[in-house]
C-alpha cells in the first residue's frame, strides 16, 4: 500500500508476509509451468486497444513455446478481462487468475484499474506486469518489488507533449483530460512543461469519463478560445471531439493534441474527412520494425491500432527470460530477476535468441521491440521513446511517427 | 371451515339442487356449481349456482365473507373460475374477459375501488361508454340528472371525491352503456338514505325497462323488498333462495343475516 | 477573427519548422534550450535572448536569427533561467502577458523548447479581455441553456416512453435505458451494416422497436403479468431484462464507442450567442413535435384516455369494456418507439455505446418523477428542468460534478412539492 | 371483554346483572345530560371531550368544512351524519391530524390538538378509523389487531431484541384481540392475511383495531358500511358496552336504523357546515335534515304498500317517457 | 476443460468474499425495502461512506483501524439520517428517485477533482487494510479440504465476514419477530393506518434506514478490507440494484433470503462465467472469441434472473400467498 507515513509501514509487514514467503509454501512455489494470466481490456472505454495488446502477448507466447517454452514446459496462458474502472470486473479475473495458479499477471492496460488490483495481485505473491500503465503512481507504489511496466511513465509522455506544444507555437492552451488517475496525473505533466517553456494553461477540465455528453466542457473551453487544446482520455474522445467541431473549435483552428489513450486508427474514421488532419499525438514506444507488425498482423488480421503491442510483446519475453533465469516460474523468483535480464549483459532481441545465452550460462540484456527496456529499482523503464505521429486527410495517423523522442524517464 | 347453518325449519333452504334449478333452462344467466378463488389451492367460492331469467331483479345477500362478490367478479371475468360453467343466452362465457362482457351487454360496479381516481369524473363517465362513444352525450345527461352532484363536479378528479360521491360516480359509470344484465355490488353503501332510495328505485326502474339486474347488497331488506327472487349465499355456496319475500320473512335467514335492527 | 488569422499562420509556421525539424532532431545531437520568435506570424531578428543557471550563473546569450530563432546548448540538464531583453524587441511590440522571464528545465539528452509569444504594443489586451470575459458568460449560459435543452428534450423522449408504461402497467422499467440503446444501435444496424442513409435508417428503427415493444409485452411482460407476478417482482426482473439486453447489445455491437454515418461531426452554425449542429435543430424539431403530439394524444384521444384508466385501475377499466391487453400493447409499442427515437436521437448528438441508454437512464427517473409520476406532459416539463439544470450548473460547477446539480435540484423540488412539478396530491380517508 | 378502559370501570365483567345495571346509569346519564339542552348546532355540553371552533378546509374553489363551533360530549355515543360529500371524512381528518386546516382550533379533554401530527392525536386518547379502509395488507389479521395495543414494550427497539421484556404483555394484548376478533366473527380469519379479506370483514377489522388501542374517543367513518345487518346489530351491542366503559364514540353512519338505535345525540353537517343538532329521534323529523338527506322515508324503511306505490309511480313515470320517446 | 477450476471457483464464490459483500448490502436493502417498504435505492452509498470513511481515516488522518470502523460506522448513520430526514415524507417511489440521487451524488463527490486529496479521485483510496490482517490469528498457509482452499488472508477475512452476516440475520431474526418488526411491516402496508394507531411512523422508518445502512455498510467495510481499495465507481447503483435482486431472489422479508441469495446470485454469476470461458478456450463455442465472453456472461446472468424469478417470483423463501395478495 502506498498511502501515508506509518499505515504503510504498518501494512508491509503483514502484507509482505505472502510474498516473502512465496517461495516456501507449496502453491506459489511454482508448479513447473509458468502460467501467464492476461488482464486486458475486452470491454469498457479502453477495448479499442484491448486487441494489439492480447495480440502482443498472443504473439510472445507463441514464439516462446515454438522455441521450446519455458523450463521445458510450453507457456500457458489464460485471457481475462479487465473491463474498466467503472465496473469490477478487473477484480474478479484477478481472483480467477489467481484461483488458477497464475504466476504472473500481465496487465491491465489502464492505469486506474490496474492500481485497483495491484494490492491483490502483489499480496497474492505474483508478478503484475503493465504493457501500458503510464501513470507517475506506480513509481511509488509499494508494490513488494513485484510490479513490472514496459511503458513508461508519463513524466516523459507528458514533457514530449508539452514541449511538442510550446514548440508549435501555442501560448494559450485548454487540456481536456479524463478524470483518473492516468488522465490527471498525465495532464500535470504536460501543464507543467507547458508553462515552464512559456505558454499558459488558460483553462484546465478534468472530466468524468461517464458523463453523457461534453457539451458544457466544451463551453467553457471555447470562452477562452485557445490556441492548443490538448485531449487527454480513452474511447470518449471522439464524443469530445464531435462537441468542439459542433461548438466551432475545429482542429484546423486551434490545434488538437492527443495521446496514447485517444490516438487510435479506429475510432475516428467516421468523421468528414479531414477532421483531424493535423492533429497530433503520442504513444510510447520507439518505431516497430515492419516485419513485427506484420506478424502481428498473421495472430490477429483485424488489428488497425497497434500501440502497446511492443510493449506486451515484450512483457511476455521478459516474464519468460526472468523465469528462465530464476529457474523456476514462482513469482517472487521471476520479479528477482526481471531486472537482470532487462540489462547489463549481452544484448539479444527476441527470446529463442536470448534463451540460447541463457542456457548457455551467460548474462543477458533483452532489448524488446518497444525499446531498450531496462528496469530501474522502481521496475519502471530507465529509458524510452515516444513516437509523436500526425494524423492526415483520412482522419488516420501514418504508423511512422512523425518524429521519435526518446529521453531518461528521470530526466 | 364451519358447515353451513343447518337448514332446519326454513322453507327456503336448498335441500334439493335440482329443484332449485327448475326454471333455469330458459335463463338469461346462469352459473353452475361454479368453484373459483384468489390465492392457490383456496376455493372461495364451492360450488354456487345462480341462475336470472330475462327482465328478472335479483338479490343476493349474506354475511361478509360469504363470497358474494367474488361471485359477481367470477361471472364477470375478473377471478379464474376453477371449475363450473357461466353461462349467457346460452353462450358459454366461462373466464371470458371482462371486456368482451362489457361488449355482450353486461354491466357491473365494483365493490371496493370503482372509480378512476385519477380521472375526472367526466372522464370516468367516458370511460363508461367506452365502447360506444357516440351515445355519450345523451347518456352523461341521463346520470347527471340521477346525480345532480356528479354534473357540477364533472371537472374533479374521482380520486379526490368523497366515499358517497365515490359510489354515485361508480353507479353513474355502470349506467353508461345501457347494459342489458347489470351485476351491482352494494350500490347502496356509503350513500345517504336520500339517494340510497334513488338506487333502489332506479335499480326496480332500469329492470322495468327491462334490464336483467343481480344485487348483492348489504342493506338486505331493502334489497329483498324489490327483488323478485333471492339468494343467501354462505361460505361459498347458496344457502337458501327463494322469492324476495319469502326470504325477508323466513326466521332462520332473519336471525343468521338480516337481524331485527331494521323491523319490517 | 484576426485572432484566427495570426493563430493560423502561426501554426502553419510551426508545421514548416517541424517538417524541417524532424531531419536533425535526433535526441542525442540537442541537450539545451530552443525557441522562436514570431510577430504576427513574422520572424523577430535580433531579439536578446540570455540564458543563465537556476543559481544566475550566466550560461550564454544568444540574439535570435533571421527565421527568429534562437538555440541554446547546455552541459548539463537541469533547472535553467532564460530572459528575454524586451529592449531588443521592435518596436511597439512586446511579450504578452509582460512576463519575459522563463524557467524551464533541461533534460538530458533533449532539448526544451522555450515560448515568448509576443504581441504588438497597445493591442489594450487587458481591457479587450475583460470585456469579451463579460459577454461570454452571457454567451456561455445561452450556448449552456440550448445544450440543457437539446439534452432535456432527449430526455424527456426517454421519459415519455418510460412514464407511458409505467403509467399503465406500473412497471417500473429499469430495462427501459436499454430500448433507448436498441433503438440507436439498431438505427445504426441500418445506417452502417445495410448503407442506409439516416432518416429511413432511424424511421426504420423506431418502426422495428415499435414491434419489439409489440412483442416485449406480447410474450414476455404480458405472460408475467397474466401469471399474477406483482409489481416489485416484475421492476427487479426488468433489472435482469436490462443486464441481459445490454449485454446482448454489446455483444453485437461490440464495447466501443461508435457514430452513424450521415451527419457525423457537423460543425455548427453561429446563432448569435449560440453555436449548434443543423442537425440538433432539426432533432430538436422533431422530439418537441413528438412529445406535444403523443401527449395531447394521451389527453384527448379515447385510447390516451383509457391508457390511464387502465393505469389507475386495470379490473375496473376492463369492467368499462376497455381491452386492457390491448391498451398495454398499444402503450409498449409506442413506448419502444419513443424509446428508440430517444436513442437515435442521443445518438445522433452524442454518440452510440451500449451503455449510452443506462447512462441517461438516471436523468430519465429524474426527469419522470420531478414532473410528477405518470403525467406526459410532467415527464416534458421535469426533464428539460433536468437537463437545462445539468448544462447551466456548470456555469457555477465543476462539469464533472453537473449531475449532482440537477440531482440536488430534484431533491429539493420534491421536498416543496412531494408530487412533483405536475402530479397531484393524493386524498387521505 | 377485557378493555384498557375497563378496569377504571367494571372490573370483572362477568357478572351479568351487575353489567346491565352498569349500562342502565351509563345510558341513562347521557340521556339526562341530553335532557334539556338546546337543539341549535354548537350548542355547549355539560362535560365535552372534544371541542371545536372555527374549522375551515378549502380545496381550491370548494370549502369542503367550514365548522363554526361544535362539541362532543364525553362518554356518550354521538352520530355525524349528513349528505355525502358534506365534508364528514374531511372533518375527521382534520380534527385526527391527517390533514392540515386552513384555519380553526379545537381540544381534546382541554389539550390543544390544532397542528399535532397523526399519531400524537391517537396517543392522546382519539382514534380513528377509515371510510376506505386501511388493512395492513400482508399482515395476518391477528398481527393487525396486536399492532393497535398502545405503549407496547416491544416497540421500542432495544428492548425488541430482548423477548424476555415484552412476551407477557404479548400474551396479553393477544388475549385481548383474541376477545374482539370473536366479537366480530373475525376469529376465523385470525391468521388470513388482511389483504385477503372482504370488503365487510376489512370495515370490521378496522373497528377492532381501532378498538385494540382502547381510546377514550373513537371516531367510526362509516364503520357498518357494508357490514351484514345480523352482525351489524350485535356489533351495536358492543359499542353500547364501550359507552358503558366510559368510551366516548363519535361516528359516521347512513344507516338511519342503527342511528335510531344507538346514538345519544345527532350532529349534521351539510356543505361543510354544522346545520343541526339534537337527540335521534327530534333530528330525524327536522324539515332541514329530512331535506337535506334523509329524503321521503325518514322515520321508518318503505312499508310492503308504500314501496308499491313508489314502485307504481316510477312505472308511471316510465311509461310517460317512453310514450314520450315514441310519440318523437 | 477445467472443470476443477470451475467447480473450486464457483464453491469459492459461494462463501466467498463477494456474498459476504453483497449478503450484507442485502440484508440492509430486506430491512429498508422487504420488511418496510422504503424503497431506498441508495444502498450503494450506505456501503461507500463506510469505505470511504475507513480508508480516509486511516491514509489521510492516519488514525488507527478502529477509529476508521467507527467513522465509517458514524458516516453510515448520518448519511441515513441526512438522507432520511428529506426523503421519509414522501411517498415510495419518490423515495427511490431521491436515494438513487443521494447515491450518486455522494458517488461524484467521491470521485470528483475537487475533493482528490481526500477522496482519492476517481481512483479511490488504498491501503488501509494492514491493521486488519495485522489482527489475523491464523498462520501462514493454505487452508480448506481438498481443491477449496484459502489463504490465510481470505480465511481471516471469511470468518469475521460470516459471523458478522449471521449477527446481522440473529437480530433481524430477534427484531421482525418483535413488536418493533411488526410496526415496520405495517408501515410497509399502510403509513396512515399505522399513524391512526398512534405510532410514530417517522421514527420508526428512520430507525430502519438508520439500521439497514448500518449493516450495508459492513458490506462496504469488508469489500475495502478484502480489495483492499475503494473506489467510487465500484458504489454504483448497479450494486444497489444487486443488492435487490439478490433480496427477490432469496425472498423479500425473509431473515435468511439474503444470505441465500447472494449466494446463488454469485455462483450463478462466477459458475456462468468460467464455464463460458472455458467452453470458449477450448473451441466448444466457435462463433465467439473470449473477448466476447464478458457480455455473453453478463447476458447470461441476466437470463439467469429472469428465469428464476419467473420460476419463483416470491424467492426462494418466499411466500407464495404473499405475493398473490395485491399489495396496490
Ligand atoms: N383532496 C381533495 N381535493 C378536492 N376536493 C376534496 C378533497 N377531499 C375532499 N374533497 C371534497 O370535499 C367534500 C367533502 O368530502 P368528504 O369526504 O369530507 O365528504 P363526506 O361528508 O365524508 O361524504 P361521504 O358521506 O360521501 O363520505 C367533497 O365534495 C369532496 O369532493
Ligand atoms: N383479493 C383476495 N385475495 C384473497 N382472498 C380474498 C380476496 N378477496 C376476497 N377474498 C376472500 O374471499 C372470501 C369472500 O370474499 P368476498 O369479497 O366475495 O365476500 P363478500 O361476500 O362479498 O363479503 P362482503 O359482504 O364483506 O363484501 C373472503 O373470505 C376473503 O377472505
Ligand atoms: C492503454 C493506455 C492508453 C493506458 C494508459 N496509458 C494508462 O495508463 O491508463
Ligand atoms: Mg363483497
Ligand atoms: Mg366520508
Amino acid at each position: 500500500g502506498g498511502g501515508g507515513g506509518d499505515t504503510a509501514s504498518e501494512t508491509s509487514p503483514s502484507s509482505a508476509a505472502p510474498a516473502a514467503s512465496s517461495s516456501a509454501p507449496a502453491a506459489t512455489k511454482g508448479d513447473g509451468t509458468l502460467t501467464i494470466g492476461t488482464l486486458l481490456p475486452q470491454t469498457g472505454n479502453l477495448a479499442f486497444l484491448g486487441p494489439p495488446e492480447f495480440a502482443g502477448v498472443d504473439l510472445a507466447i507463441k514464439e516462446i513455446n515454438e522455441a521450446g517454452g519455458v523450463l521445458g514446459k510450453p507457456v500457458a496462458k489464460i485471457d481475462t478481462d479487465s473491463g474498466d474502472t467503472t465496473t469490477n470486473i478487473a477484480s474478479q479475473s484477478v481472483d480467477k487468475l489467481l484461483a488458477q495458479k497464475a504466476d504472473a499477471i500481465i496487465g491491465a492496460a489502464s492505469s486506474s484499474v490496474s492500481e485497483s488490483v495491484v494490492d491483490k495481485i502483489t499480496g497474492a505473491g505474483v508478478v503484475q506486469f503493465s504493457p501500458a500503465n503510464t501513470s507517475d503512481k506506480f513509481t511509488t507504489l509499494n508494490d513488494q518489488g513485484l510490479y513490472f511496466r514496459t511503458a513508461p511513465p508519463d513524466k516523459l509522455q507528458g514533457r514530449v507533449l508539452g514541449d511538442l506544444i510550446v514548440a508549435d507555437g501555442s501560448d494559450t492552451v485548454a487540456i481536456f483530460a479524463m478524470q483518473d488517475s492516468y488522465g490527471t496525473g498525465l495532464a500535470d505533466q504536460v501543464q507543467k512543461t507547458v508553462t515552464d517553456g512559456g505558454a499558459e494553461v488558460v483553462e484546465r477540465v478534468d472530466y468524468d469519463p461517464k458523463a453523457a455528453d461534453f457539451s458544457a466542457e466544451v463551453t467553457k473551453i471555447k470562452s477562452k478560445s485557445p490556441k492548443a487544446i490538448v485531449l487527454i482520455g480513452f474511447e470518449e474522445t471522439s464524443k469530445v471531439i464531435q462537441e468542439l467541431v459542433k461548438q466551432g473549435l475545429p482542429a484546423s483552428k486551434h490545434k488538437w493534441y492527443m495521446v496514447d489513450g485517444n490516438t487510435s486508427n479506429t475510432n475516428y474514421l467516421k468523421m468528414p474527412k479531414g477532421t483531424l488532419k493535423g492533429v497530433k499525438g503520442t504513444i510510447p514506444g520507439a518505431a516497430a520494425p515492419e516485419e513485427f507488425q506484420k506478424k502481428l498482423l498473421e495472430v490477429d488480421k483485424e488489428l488497425e491500432d497497434f500501440s502497446y503491442a511492443p510493449e506486451s510483446y515484450d512483457a511476455a519475453n521478459l516474464i519468460a527470460l526472468a523465469a528462465e533465469a530464476a529457474k523456476s516460474d514462482a513469482g517472487a523468483d521471476i520479479a528477482a530477476k526481471l531486472a537482470e535480464v532487462s540489462k547489463g549483459g549481452e544484448k539479444c532481441k527476441s527470446f529463442k535468441e536470448c534463451v540460447d545465452l541463457l542456457k548457455a550460462g551467460k548474462d543477458i540484456d533483452y532489448d524488446g521491440v518497444s525499446g531498450p527496456v531496462e528496469f530501474n529499482d522502481a521496475g519502471d523503464p530507465a529509458v524510452a521513446t515516444i513516437g509523436i505521429y500526425e494524423y492526415g486527410d483520412d482522419n488516420k495517423y501514418g504508423s511512422k511517427a512523425i518524429e521519435y523522442r526518446t529521453g531518461n524517464i528521470a530526466g | 371451515m364451519n358447515a353451513v347453518p343447518e337448514p332446519a325449519e326454513s322453507k327456503a333452504a336448498i335441500t334439493d339442487r335440482a329443484a332449485h334449478l327448475e326454471g333455469a333452462e330458459n335463463a338469461l344467466l346462469r352459473c353452475d356449481e361454479l368453484i373459483a378463488g384468489y390465492l392457490p389451492g383456496v376455493n372461495i367460492l364451492n360450488g354456487a349456482d345462480l341462475y336470472v331469467a330475462e327482465g328478472e331483479l335479483i338479490g343476493i345477500i349474506g354475511p361478509n365473507g360469504a363470497g358474494k362478490s367474488t361471485l359477481l367478479k367470477a361471472m364477470f371475468g375478473l377471478v379464474n373460475i376453477r371449475s363450473g360453467t357461466v353461462l349467457l343466452k346460452g353462450e358459454n362465457i366461462t373466464n371470458m374477459k371482462a371486456h368482451a362482457l362489457v361488449s355482450r351487454g353486461v354491466g357491473y360496479v365494483p365493490q371496493t375501488n370503482n372509480v378512476f381516481p385519477s380521472l375526472t369524473i367526466e372522464e370516468n363517465l367516458e370511460m363508461g361508454a367506452f365502447q360506444v362513444p357516440g351515445k355519450f352525450k345523451e347518456r352523461f345527461e341521463f346520470v347527471a340528472e340521477l346525480f345532480p352532484a356528479l354534473k357540477e363536479r364533472r371537472k374533479q378528479r374521482a380520486g379526490s371525491l368523497s366515499g358517497g360521491e365515490r359510489q354515485m360516480v361508480a353507479m353513474a359509470r355502470a349506467l353508461m352503456t345501457e347494459p342489458s344484465v347489470l351485476l351491482l355490488d352494494e350500490p347502496s353503501a356509503g350513500l345517504s338514505p336520500k339517494l340510497q332510495d334513488l338506487v333502489f328505485i332506479q335499480a326496480q326502474q332500469i329492470n322495468k325497462a327491462g334490464v336483467t339486474v343481480i344485487m348483492v347488497e348489504q342493506n338486505a331488506r331493502r334489497c329483498l323488498q324489490i327483488c323478485h327472487r333471492g339468494y343467501v349465499l354462505d361460505q361459498g355456496r347458496n344457502a337458501y333462495s327463494g322469492t324476495g319475500r319469502e326470504l325477508a320473512n323466513d326466521p332462520k335467514v332473519i336471525e343468521l343475516y338480516l337481524g331485527t335492527l331494521a323491523k319490517a | 477573427m484576426r485572432r484566427a488569422v495570426i493563430a493560423f499562420t502561426a501554426f502553419l509556421g510551426g508545421l514548416i519548422f517541424l517538417l524541417a525539424g524532424p531531419a536533425h532532431a535526433g535526441p542525442a545531437d540537442c541537450q539545451g534550450l530552443k525557441g522562436t520568435l514570431k510577430l504576427q506570424g513574422q520572424p523577430v531578428n535580433g531579439a536578446k535572448i540570455s540564458v543563465t543557471t537556476e543559481g544566475g550563473q550566466p550560461v550564454q546569450e544568444v540574439t535570435s536569427n533571421a527565421q527568429g530563432i534562437w538555440d541554446v546548448q547546455v552541459d548539463k540538464p537541469g533547472k535553467y533561467k532564460v530572459t528575454l531583453d524586451p529592449g531588443s524587441l521592435p518596436q511597439n511590440s512586446q511579450v504578452r502577458g509582460g512576463n519575459n522571464v522563463r524557467t524551464p528545465t533541461v533534460y538530458e539528452g533533449n532539448c526544451s523548447t522555450v515560448l515568448f509569444a509576443l504581441e504588438a504594443k497597445g493591442a489594450a489586451a487587458g481591457a479587450d479581455q475583460e470585456a469579451t470575459g463579460e459577454s461570454s458568460f452571457w454567451a456561455q449560459a445561452a450556448q449552456l441553456a440550448f445544450e440543457g435543452l437539446n439534452l432535456g428534450l432527449i430526455i424527456a423522449l426517454g421519459a415519455l416512453g418510460l412514464s407511458l408504461i409505467y403509467g399503465t402497467t406500473g412497471l417500473t422499467n429499469f430495462a427501459h435505458g436499454e430500448l433507448v440503446t436498441l433503438g440507436a444501435v439498431l438505427a445504426y444496424a441500418f445506417n452502417v451494416g445495410f448503407s442506409i442513409q439516416l432518416i429511413p435508417a432511424a424511421i426504420l428503427a423506431v418502426v422495428v422497436a415499435g414491434a419489439l415493444g409489440y412483442g416485449q409485452d406480447r410474450f414476455f411482460w404480458g405472460q408475467l403479468r397474466k401469471r399474477g407476478t406483482g409489481t416489485i417482482a416484475m421492476m427487479i426482473i426488468s433489472i435482469g431484462v436490462a443486464i441481459l439486453l445490454r449485454n446482448l447489445i454489446q455483444f453485437f455491437f461490440g464495447p466501443q464507442t461508435e457514430t452513424f454515418t450521415d451527419y457525423n461531426t457537423q460543425a455548427g452554425l453561429q446563432l448569435g450567442p449560440i453555436s449548434a449542429a443543423p442537425k440538433n435543430l432539426w432533432a430538436m424539431g422533431i422530439e418537441l413535435a413528438v412529445l406535444v403530439v403523443v401527449g395531447l394524444a394521451l389527453m384527448k384521444t379515447r385510447t390516451g384516455k383509457a391508457a390511464r384508466a387502465v393505469s389507475d385501475n386495470p379490473a375496473l377499466a376492463a369492467s368499462s369494456g376497455i381491452n386492457v391487453d390491448r391498451v398495454i400493447r398499444i402503450i409498449w409499442t409506442g413506448g419502444g418507439a419513443i424509446a428508440a427515437l430517444a436513442g437515435v436521437m442521443l445518438g445522433l448528438s452524442q454518440s452510440l455505446k451500449f451503455t449510452m441508454g443506462q447512462d441517461i437512464l438516471l436523468l430519465i427517473f429524474a426527469g419522470v418523477t420531478l414532473g410528477g409520476l405518470g403525467t406526459a406532459f410532467g415527464a416534458l416539463v421535469g426533464s428539460i428542468v433536468v437537463g437545462v439544470f445539468i448544462q447551466v450548473s456548470t456555469l457555477w460547477v465543476p462539469p464533472e460534478l453537473k449531475s449532482v446539480g440537477a440531482l440536488v435540484v430534484l431533491i429539493v423540488v420534491l421536498l416543496f412539492r412531494p408530487q412533483g412539478i405536475l402530479g397531484r396530491r393524493e386524498r387521505i380517508g | 371483554m377485557r378493555d384498557d378502559t375497563m378496569d377504571e370501570t367494571t372490573g370483572e365483567s362477568s357478572d351479568e346483572s351487575k353489567d346491565a345495571a352498569v349500562t342502565a346509569t351509563r345510558k341513562a346519564a347521557a340521556l339526562e345530560a341530553f335532557k334539556d339542552m338546546a337543539r341549535e348546532p354548537g350548542v355547549a355540553k355539560p362535560d365535552p371531550i372534544l371541542v371545536v371552533d372555527k374549522v375551515v378546509r378549502r380545496f381550491g374553489g370548494l370549502t369542503a368544512v367550514d365548522v363554526e363551533h361544535v362539541e362532543v360530549q364525553r362518554g356518550a355515543i354521538t352520530a355525524l351524519i349528513g349528505p355525502n360529500g358534506a365534508g364528514k371524512t374531511t372533518f375527521f381528518n382534520q380534527l385526527t391530524g391527517f390533514d392540515t386546516a386552513d384555519a380553526g382550533t379545537w381540544t381534546f379533554n382541554g389539550r390543544a390538538m390544532s397542528g399535532v401530527p397523526a399519531h400524537k392525536v391517537a396517543r392522546a386518547g382519539m382514534v380513528r378509523t377509515f371510510q376506505l379502509t386501511k388493512a395492513l395488507s400482508r399482515l395476518t389479521v391477528m398481527e393487525n389487531m396486536r399492532l393497535g395495543a398502545q405503549q407496547q414494550k416491544g416497540e421500542s427497539f432495544w428492548r425488541a431484541l430482548v423477548p424476555g421484556f415484552w412476551r407477557s404483555q404479548e400474551q396479553e394484548i393477544t388475549e385481548r384481540a383474541e376477545e374482539l376478533l370473536v366479537r366480530f366473527k373475525l376469529d376465523a380469519k385470525r391468521d388470513d392475511f388482511a389483504g385477503s379479506l372482504s370488503g365487510g370483514q376489512r370495515k370490521l377489522l378496522e373497528m377492532a383495531r381501532a378498538l385494540m388501542v382502547g381510546p377514550e374517543l373513537v371516531m367510526l367513518d362509516e364503520p357498518m358500511a357494508g357490514v351484514n345487518p345480523a352482525l351489524t346489530q350485535s356489533l351495536l351491542g358492543h359499542v353500547k358496552d364501550l359507552r358503558e366503559q366510559g368510551m366516548t364514540v363519535l361516528f359516521v353512519e347512513h344507516d338511519m336504523d342503527m342511528v335510531r338505535d344507538i346514538s345519544d345525540w345527532v350532529i349534521v353537517m351539510a356543505q361543510g357546515a354544522v346545520i343541526a343538532e339534537g337527540p335521534p329521534s327530534t333530528i330525524m323529523s327536522d324539515e332541514r335534515v329530512i331535506d337535506a338527506y334523509l329524503g321521503a322515508h325518514h322515520d321508518a324503511p318503505l312499508s310492503d304498500t308504500e314501496l308499491q306505490a313508489q314502485l307504481h309511480d316510477a312505472e308511471a313515470e316510465l311509461e310517460a317517457e317512453i310514450e314520450e320517446e315514441t310519440q318523437k | 476443460m477445467d472443470w476443477l477450476t470451475i467447480f473450486t471457483t464457483t464453491v469459492h464464490a459461494a462463501i466467498g468474499w463477494e456474498t459476504v459483500v453483497y449478503g450484507l448490502a442485502a440484508i440492509g436493502v430486506n430491512i429498508h425495502f422487504g420488511y418496510t417498504g422504503l424503497l431506498n435505492f441508495g444502498q450503494a452509498a450506505f456501503m461507500a461512506v463506510a469505505g470511504y470513511g475507513l480508508a480516509v481515516t486511516v491514509t489521510v488522518l492516519n488514525l488507527p483501524f478502529w477509529v476508521g470502523i467507527f467513522v465509517g460506522l458514524g458516516a453510515a448513520v448520518l448519511l441515513a439520517l441526512l438522507m432520511g430526514i428529506p426523503t421519509l415524507q414522501l411517498r415510495a417511489d419518490y423515495l427511490a428517485i431521491v436515494t438513487i440521487a443521494a447515491a450518486e451524488i455522494i458517488r461524484l463527490i467521491f470521485r470528483s477533482v475537487q475533493f482528490k486529496g481526500v477522496f482519492g479521485g476517481s481512483d479511490g483510496r488504498r491501503g488501509f487494510n494492514g491493521d486488519f490482517y495485522a489482527m489475523n490469528p491464523y498462520p501462514e498457509g493454505r487452508y480448506g479440504i481438498g481443491p477449496i482452499v484459502f489463504d490465510e488472508r481470505t480465511l481471516w477475512l471469511l470468518t469475521v465476514g460470516w459471523i458478522v452476516v449471521l449477527l446481522a440475520c440473529g437480530l433481524v431474526y430477534l427484531l421482525m419477530k418483535s413488536p418493533w418488526g411488526r410496526v415496520l411491516k405495517a408501515i410497509r402496508e399502510d403509513e396512515d393506518a399505522v399513524r391512526a394507531l398512534g405510532k410514530n411512523v417517522f421514527a420508526y422508518k428512520m430507525q430502519s434506514l438508520v439500521l439497514g445502512g448500518v449493516v450495508g455498510c459492513f458490506g462496504g467495510f469488508f469489500y475495502g478490507l478484502y480489495n483492499g481499495a475503494v473506489q467510487p465507481d465500484v458504489f454504483g447503483t448497479e450494486m444497489t440494484f444487486f443488492a435487490y435482486t439478490i433480496v427477490i431472489l432469496g425472498g423479500a422479508a425473509r431473515v435468511f433470503g439474503p444470505v441465500v441469495g447472494a449466494m446463488i446470485f454469485w455462483v450463478l454469476f462466477v459458475f456462468i462465467g468460467n464455464l463460458l470461458a472455458e467452453l470458449v478456450a477450448n473451441g466448444y463455442i466457435p462463433f465467439m472469441t473470449s473477448i466476447q465472453v464478458g457480455p455473453i456472461r453478463y447476458a447470461l446472468v441476466g437470463l439467469g434472473f429472469i428465469l428464476l424469478l419467473i420460476v419463483r417470483p416470491q424467492g426462494i423463501f418466499g411466500d407464495k400467498r404473499e405475493i398473490a395478495i395485491d399489495a396496490r
